[in-house]
């Protein structure tokens, strides 16, 4: 209801703008992207559908911070507003709006796109493809498994640069002897960052497939194995080798840690070449990137960013959410999308030539269907997600609280998952 | 002041002469330790409560570099205003990248409305508790404040769902009404007590002359109340200003306030941060209510004051 | 107007209830669960802390807060120079949004960029100081960071409460001879009642309903040590999409507030019927 | 310096906020036992004069004198003065008891001592009944009793009183006004006392001092104040109807002078000039209650004039007169009331006039 207020008031300065067919719609888009890179990202996106041929409109509603956003998604949902599409993480976070019948079934754009076939890794294409009907569009693959490291800090305190975590935690003392911080790490967000790690660390323990028995399963077994405590083990040796100052510090200052050269390495997913490119600085030649936790083992997690599109009562507007639907995965906005945005394709039949040498090694590894890794958020809600957060991070932070302890609770909240 | 305070002495040796030696005109001010104390209390308070805003104010004129170097309380080596330029006309707030200067009108057309509507219900409704107390007006007015407490996440969805079924789900009325409601609590508990401190012969005065509900309330406690107004302008600008939940909710797309876009400038998920644009955005985002408290301090100040005067 | 901003509080909280009794997760739905959201609530040790916390931080910071507030509206009120420019300094934190000041104070506490860097550069090498990092003193960090947000506003309602005093009390009591101190404590501060009882109530609901300054300040670490009631209400309800459990714990929030109101509130009606009888 | 009997001795006062002179050059000895009423406009410095005796503001020049000591430094609680003011200033949340042994006791005297004082105080102004109650429980008048017993207990020579009535209804304050006077009589000792109401400062005062701009204009016992004003402010300010003011010349015929306006002449051969005085410009003033009314001859002048408008006040009537042009009140007892549009006679005896310079003011 509200939808057709919007688009009566704006539907003056299009028709000035387009002199296109009457079927052409504004659509409303929520999204998170709203730094300066992830700007020039997603206006690739919204030049496509403004320049479609048929006078569309793409109305940009950016709301910075990920759950701000959702939580504006959902308010507007319930208010019975919501907005054209949004943008969501692959994951549960809307398979209650799927069940709901609050999402436009996409499967005829699928079916006419090919998208079973062009969209690669099929765990990417999976995050969307419901019971056989496609419910949003993936754009883009962001891998969480990433490790980054400041050669200078390395060089000066005289010890190799790492190939995996196990080199990292021997190189570490020597690191902390020169004065230098070894592991950079923040705690902002109910610790996400520290989950990041333990789960880059769960996967290295457990292995792909033993890791996603655990979370469909729901196997509180595997998770109070002896693996798991090694992992916990392993995250308190590593908390010996981080500064008093990473409480509530975010990802960005974590990583300029790396940049300045004052503490040796971090893991974060691939977005930290953001900063390191702000600063300058251009990956391999002047910092060094490590996916996964082994440079022999190379993992991508098919964590990334996903488009859903609300049903509306309005043909000529569900039409319009369909032309966008096609060209978000089209080869040519998926290009100019990913290269601005500084993550994958979600298609292999596209030329990123230009890209970085990271993310060069990041494609490559991308294209072997044996490096992939189903994103966390795929098998476990926002609810566990967020209790698994809490327990890593009071962990992290708590050095009274024993391995033991932690993987007990750890199966605890992995047998009660939902 | 010293040269006057010469001048003035003079007469004063005739004087001394004619009557003697004894005290004469003010008394002499000693510094005593406690003013020294008073003083020294007060300039380390002011210094902790600037510390924030100096970092802000120098990060805000360092360029990213210089930043990253973290040397948090240094001056900045070559100040650029560059940042305050981008927070207000360039950051990418989204697709676009204006700054925060879209939101302004948007924010000026929410709060001029909102201030005014629970100003005036508030003034109404402290007014009525107290000159008219009805049936169950204190287990209301309990309530209202039993309302101040809960968290305004918790009744946003009853909220939304009310506001949608009378159509007035993200729209400007409707931002307005939530303000409103959310703005009575302390507003209302803000009147009463100042319309508490007025002596009630006033008012009995005032029926005894014959004088109803409005009368009263317009011709004599109304008149009484600017200093107060001034006071709940000042809390409900600064709050509804730097609304960020309820705006983005309710107040619908075409009227998102500046907050939308400070929130969008200085907060990311996986995004470059740009600290010298953050803290610029911020300062000037708080400019509104900065200079209101500049501007109405005084008042701010003397209006609770004026309730209990000659009681 | 009242009765519609009462009627949307009670609405509002009946709703809450109603929920907190369901399994809803994102959207609010009527499948009734009886308890067993307060049972997983009871057990969740992130809800322990946070009522843990609220204690202590709101007796910390309501009595930190009404003390330094008194001082300064006190201070302010001896005829200083410049006294626009120190109320406002005092008065700026309220208007700024904690987003930033907040990531600003974490800088200043972040032993490697603030206070402890600043000084071990002066010379004073073993100076250590890193609040956010231990529980306890995080604590007590998101204490102090409450004082510099709020303590402004307490003084400017006290001063005022301060300024409403008749001049002449003042004058009586010198000409009586009794000292400053005196005159503040047994005569100033029992008239101020009304500016009292505002501050104080205005500062309950800020402890309550605390939320940015804990997601600006620790985000409620390290771990879960500073995690408050509205935190995790907010949290669940929002990020977690755990709405049923979110419902039960703003339900047991708020149930401390009506009985304390409550209380009150019959007390005041006891002394009402008293005085009149 | 303060001479025998004086109670209190001020002497070249001045004070001034920064820029703004608000006492200029004062000086004002009250005899011992004497009942002085500060009259004034507001904003005349009569309160802040009283203020400045009782220590409560810091003077800029000048000094203080109380019982002969010079008290220009002193503590208010130390310059042995009582005080009371026109909110009345109890400490609410306090009894009457404790509000009149409070400074008592913070002085640090001894029990026995304190209750003595508070029984007198409180027989004295009959509030025996009152002692327990607090403030919010006692009418306005009761109050003002409480507020008088707080400076009657400190036991000192000196009462400050800074318009202690102007709180309280037409009634009661009559009631108190005769209060003051009967305690006044009873106590024996110095009152200084402020007021804008000149009622109160006829019917209270031993002298009157009118003040204006922060300067006396006349200290004077109330009658000589009222029949030979010094100046035409203190003429107009005191008396209700206000004086009537004619303006003129002084003319001198003969050997005699007359005042003459428009084409009447009046003449001044009984009025008592201040000193010889020169022709010229000058303003003629009348009490509204000197003037006869249809009396027939007899006055040294009299005239016929038309009557305007006629107000009766009960006990007496106030007419509306144009004499010529100028406006002129006439008060006249109730049985002589003319009507609207009569014609009548009036007769004064310039003996009862005042005339004042019409540039300076100053009576002549």
């Amino acid at each position: 209801m509200r939808y057709k207020l919007l688009t009566a008031a704006l539907a003056a300065t299009a028709a000035l703008q387009f002199a296109g067919p009457a079927a052409a719609a504004d659509l409303e888009v929520i999204h998170w992207w709203t730094s300066k890179g992830e700007s020039a990202a997603v206006s690739q996106f919204a030049k496509a559908f403004d320049n479609d041929g048929h006078g569309d409109k793409w109305v940009d509603s950016a709301v910075a911070l990920g759950e701000t956003a959702r939580s504006t998604v959902m308010q507007r949902v319930l208010g019975g507003d919501p907005p054209g599409a949004a943008q969501f993480n692959p994951g549960r976070q809307y398979e209650e709006l799927i069940s709901g019948g609050k999402l436009l079934d996409l499967t005829d754009v699928a079916t006419a796109g090919k998208w079973d076939e062009v969209i690669r890794p099929k765990a990417i294409g999976s995050a969307c493809l419901v019971d056989g009907h496609w419910w949003c569009v993936p754009v883009n693959i962001h891998s969480n498994y990433w490790a980054w490291y400041s050669k200078p800090v390395f060089e000066k305190a005289g010890v190799p640069e790492p190939k995996s975590l196990a080199d990292f935690i021997a190189a570490a003392p020597k690191i902390k002897e020169a004065g230098l911080i070894p592991f950079a790490i923040g705690g902002d967000g109910n610790g996400w960052q520290i989950q990041l790690l333990f789960q880059d660390m769960v996967t290295e323990a457990l292995g792909v497939a033993k890791r996603d028995e655990m979370y469909t399963k729901k196997s509180a077994e595997i998770a109070g194995g002896p693996e798991m405590k090694g992992v916990f083990t392993q995250l308190r040796t590593l908390k010996q080798f981080t500064d008093n100052g990473y409480a509530n510090r975010n990802w960005n200052d974590t990583t300029n840690l790396v940049i300045t050269g004052k503490a040796g390495l971090q893991v974060m997913g691939d977005w930290a070449r953001g900063e390191f490119a702000a600063a300058g600085m251009t990956g391999v030649k002047d910092f060094g990137c490590m996916i996964g936790l082994n440079e022999d083992k190379p993992v991508i997690s098919t964590d990334g960013d996903i488009i859903v599109f609300f049903k509306q009562d309005n043909p000529d507007v569900e039409a319009a959410q369909k032309r966008l639907a096609a060209l978000l995965i089209s080869p040519e906005v998926q290009v100019a999308f990913n290269n601005a945005k500084g993550s994958m394709p979600v298609r292999g039949d596209v030329d990123m030539s230009t890209a970085d040498p990271c993310m060069q090694k990041s494609l490559k590894a991308v294209e072997n269907p044996s490096n992939i890794v189903t994103a966390t958020n795929r098998f476990i809600t926002e609810n566990t997600n967020q209790q698994i957060n809490e327990l890593v991070s009071q962990y992290f932070a708590d050095d009274s609280m024993t391995a033991d302890d932690a993987t007990a609770k750890f199966s605890t909240i992995i047998g009660n998952s939902d | 002041m010293t040269a006057g305070q010469i001048t003035a002495i003079q007469p004063v040796q005739e004087g001394q002469d004619q009557a003697g030696a004894g005290p004469f005109g003010p008394k002499p001010r000693r510094i005593s330790a406690g003013r020294i104390g008073l003083y020294a209390f007060l300039v380390v308070a002011a210094l902790f409560f600037l510390i924030p805003v100096y970092i802000m104010i120098v990060t805000s004129l360092k360029g990213m570099p210089e930043i990253r170097l973290g040397h948090l309380f240094n001056l900045p080596g070559e100040p650029t205003f560059q940042p305050w330029a981008d927070a207000w006309l360039h950051a990418c707030t989204g697709r676009d990248c204006n700054g925060l200067s879209p939101g302004f009108y948007n924010s000026v057309k929410i709060t001029l409305p909102s201030v005014v509507i629970s100003i005036i219900c508030a003034s109404v409704n402290g007014y009525a508790l107290t000159f008219w107390p009805y049936r169950g007006a204190n287990l209301l007015f309990g309530l209202l404040v039993f309302g101040a407490f809960v968290p305004y996440q918790v009744v946003i969805y009853p909220l939304i769902i009310g506001l949608s079924s009378v159509g007035l789900f993200a729209s400007l009325p409707g931002i307005i009404i939530v303000h409103t409601i959310f703005g009575m609590p302390i507003l209302t508990l803000l009147f009463r007590n100042f319309y508490a401190a007025i002596p009630v012969e006033l008012f009995k005065a005032a029926r005894v002359d014959g004088a109803g509900f409005w009368r009263i309330f317009f011709h004599i406690m109304l008149p009484m109340s600017v200093p107060i107004t001034v006071v709940a302008v000042i809390l409900q600008v600064t709050g509804i200003w730097n609304d960020f939940l309820f705006g983005i909710v309710f107040a619908g797309r075409p009227n998102w306030p500046m907050t939308v876009q400070l929130n969008n400038i200085v907060n990311t998920t996986t995004g470059v941060r740009e600290y010298n644009v953050n803290m610029a955005a911020t300062i000037l985002t708080a400019a509104v209510p900065l200079i209101i408290y500049f501007v109405s301090g005084r008042w701010f100040v003397r209006g609770i004051a004026a309730g209990a005067v000659k009681g | 107007m009242i009765l519609v901003a009462v009627g949307v509080f009670v609405i509002g909280i009946g709703f809450s209830v109603l929920w907190s009794f369901t399994s809803s997760k994102l959207f609010p739905t009527y499948d009734f669960v009886g308890l067993a959201q307060y049972r997983r609530l009871w057990a969740d040790s992130r809800w322990l802390v946070s009522v843990n916390n609220i204690w202590f931080f709101g007796l910390m910071s309501i009595t930190c807060n009404m003390v330094f507030g008194y001082l300064l509206a006190v201070f302010m009120d001896q005829r200083i120079r410049q006294e626009d420019l120190f109320r406002s300094i005092f008065l700026y934190p309220f208007a700024m949004s904690l987003i930033v000041t907040g990531l600003v104070w974490q800088w200043v506490l972040d032993p490697n960029l603030g206070l402890q860097a600043a000084l071990r550069n002066l010379g004073w090498s073993s100076f250590s100081f890193a609040p956010l990092v231990d529980a306890d003193t995080a604590l007590y960090a998101l204490v102090v960071a409450g004082i510099w947000q709020g303590s402004g506003v307490t003084m400017a309602i006290l001063l005022a409460g301060l300024r409403g005093v008749d001049e002449e009390i003042w004058k009586a009591a010198r000409v009586d001879g009794i000292p400053t101190w005196r005159t503040h404590m047994s005569i100033v501060a029992p008239m101020m009642k009304g500016a009292f009882a505002t501050a104080f109530v205005l500062q309950c609901v800020s402890v309550v309903r605390v939320y940015d300054l804990v997601i600006a300040m620790t985000g409620g670490g390290p771990g879960i040590a500073t995690s408050m009631p509205a935190v995790y209400v907010i949290q669940l309800i929002t990020v977690r999409q755990n709405v049923g459990q979110g419902m039960a714990a703003a339900t047991m929030m708020l149930l401390p507030v009506l009985v304390v109101l409550a209380f009150g509130g019959i007390l005041l009606w006891r002394r009402n019927r008293e005085a009149s009888a | 310096m303060a001479q025998n009997g004086t109670s209190v001795s001020i002497q070249d006062l001045s004070l001034s906020f920064g820029a703004i002179s608000v006492l200029h050059t004062l000086n004002l000895d009250v005899a011992e036992g004497e009942f002085i009423v500060l009259l004034g406009p507001s904003g005349c410095g009569k309160s802040t004069l009283l203020n400045c005796i009782a220590g409560l503001l810091d003077i800029s020049e000048g000094r203080i004198f109380i019982k002969g000591k010079n008290v220009t430094w002193e503590e208010p609680k130390d310059r042995g003065i009582g005080m009371v003011f026109q909110s009345y200033a109890l400490y609410p949340q306090m009894t009457v008891e404790r509000n009149l042994s409070f400074g008592l006791r913070v002085a640090g005297l001894p029990k026995e001592e304190i209750d003595k004082r508070i029984a007198r105080a409180a027989e004295i102004l009959q509030i025996e009944p009152l002692l327990q109650r607090k403030p919010s429980a006692l009418s306005g008048g009761q109050r003002q009793r409480v507020a008088i017993g707080r400076a009657l207990v400190r036991d000192v020579d000196v009462f400050l009183f800074d318009e202690p009535l102007s709180n309280l209804d037409a009634k009661l304050r009559a009631e108190l006004r005769v209060e003051i006077k009967l305690l006044h009589r009873k106590l024996q000792n110095t009152m200084i006392y402020v007021t804008h109401d000149q009622i109160e400062a006829m019917t209270l005062a031993d002298r009157i001092a009118v003040m204006k701009g922060g300067v006396i204009q006349q200290l004077d016992a109330p009658q000589t104040i009222y029949n030979r004003p010094v100046n035409r402010f203190v003429a107009g300010f005191l008396g209700s109807p206000a004086m009537n003011f004619i303006d003129g010349r002084l003319e001198k015929v003969g050997s005699d002078w007359q005042f003459a306006f428009e084409d009447v002449r009046i003449p001044l051969a009984t009025y008592a000039f201040e000193k010889e005085p020169t022709p010229g410009p000058a303003v003629f003033g009348m009490r509204p209650e000197h003037v006869a009314f249809n009396s027939g001859a007899g006055w040294p002048f009299t005239t016929t004039a038309n009557v305007e408008v006629v107000e009766p006040m009960g006990s007496d009537t106030l007419v509306w007169l144009k004499l010529g042009k100028q406006n002129f009140t006439v008060r006249v007892t109730s049985e002589r009331t003319p009507n609207n549009a009569d014609t009548v006679s009036i007769g004064f005896d310039p003996m009862r006039a005042s005339l004042f310079d019409a540039q300076t003011g100053n009576r002549l």
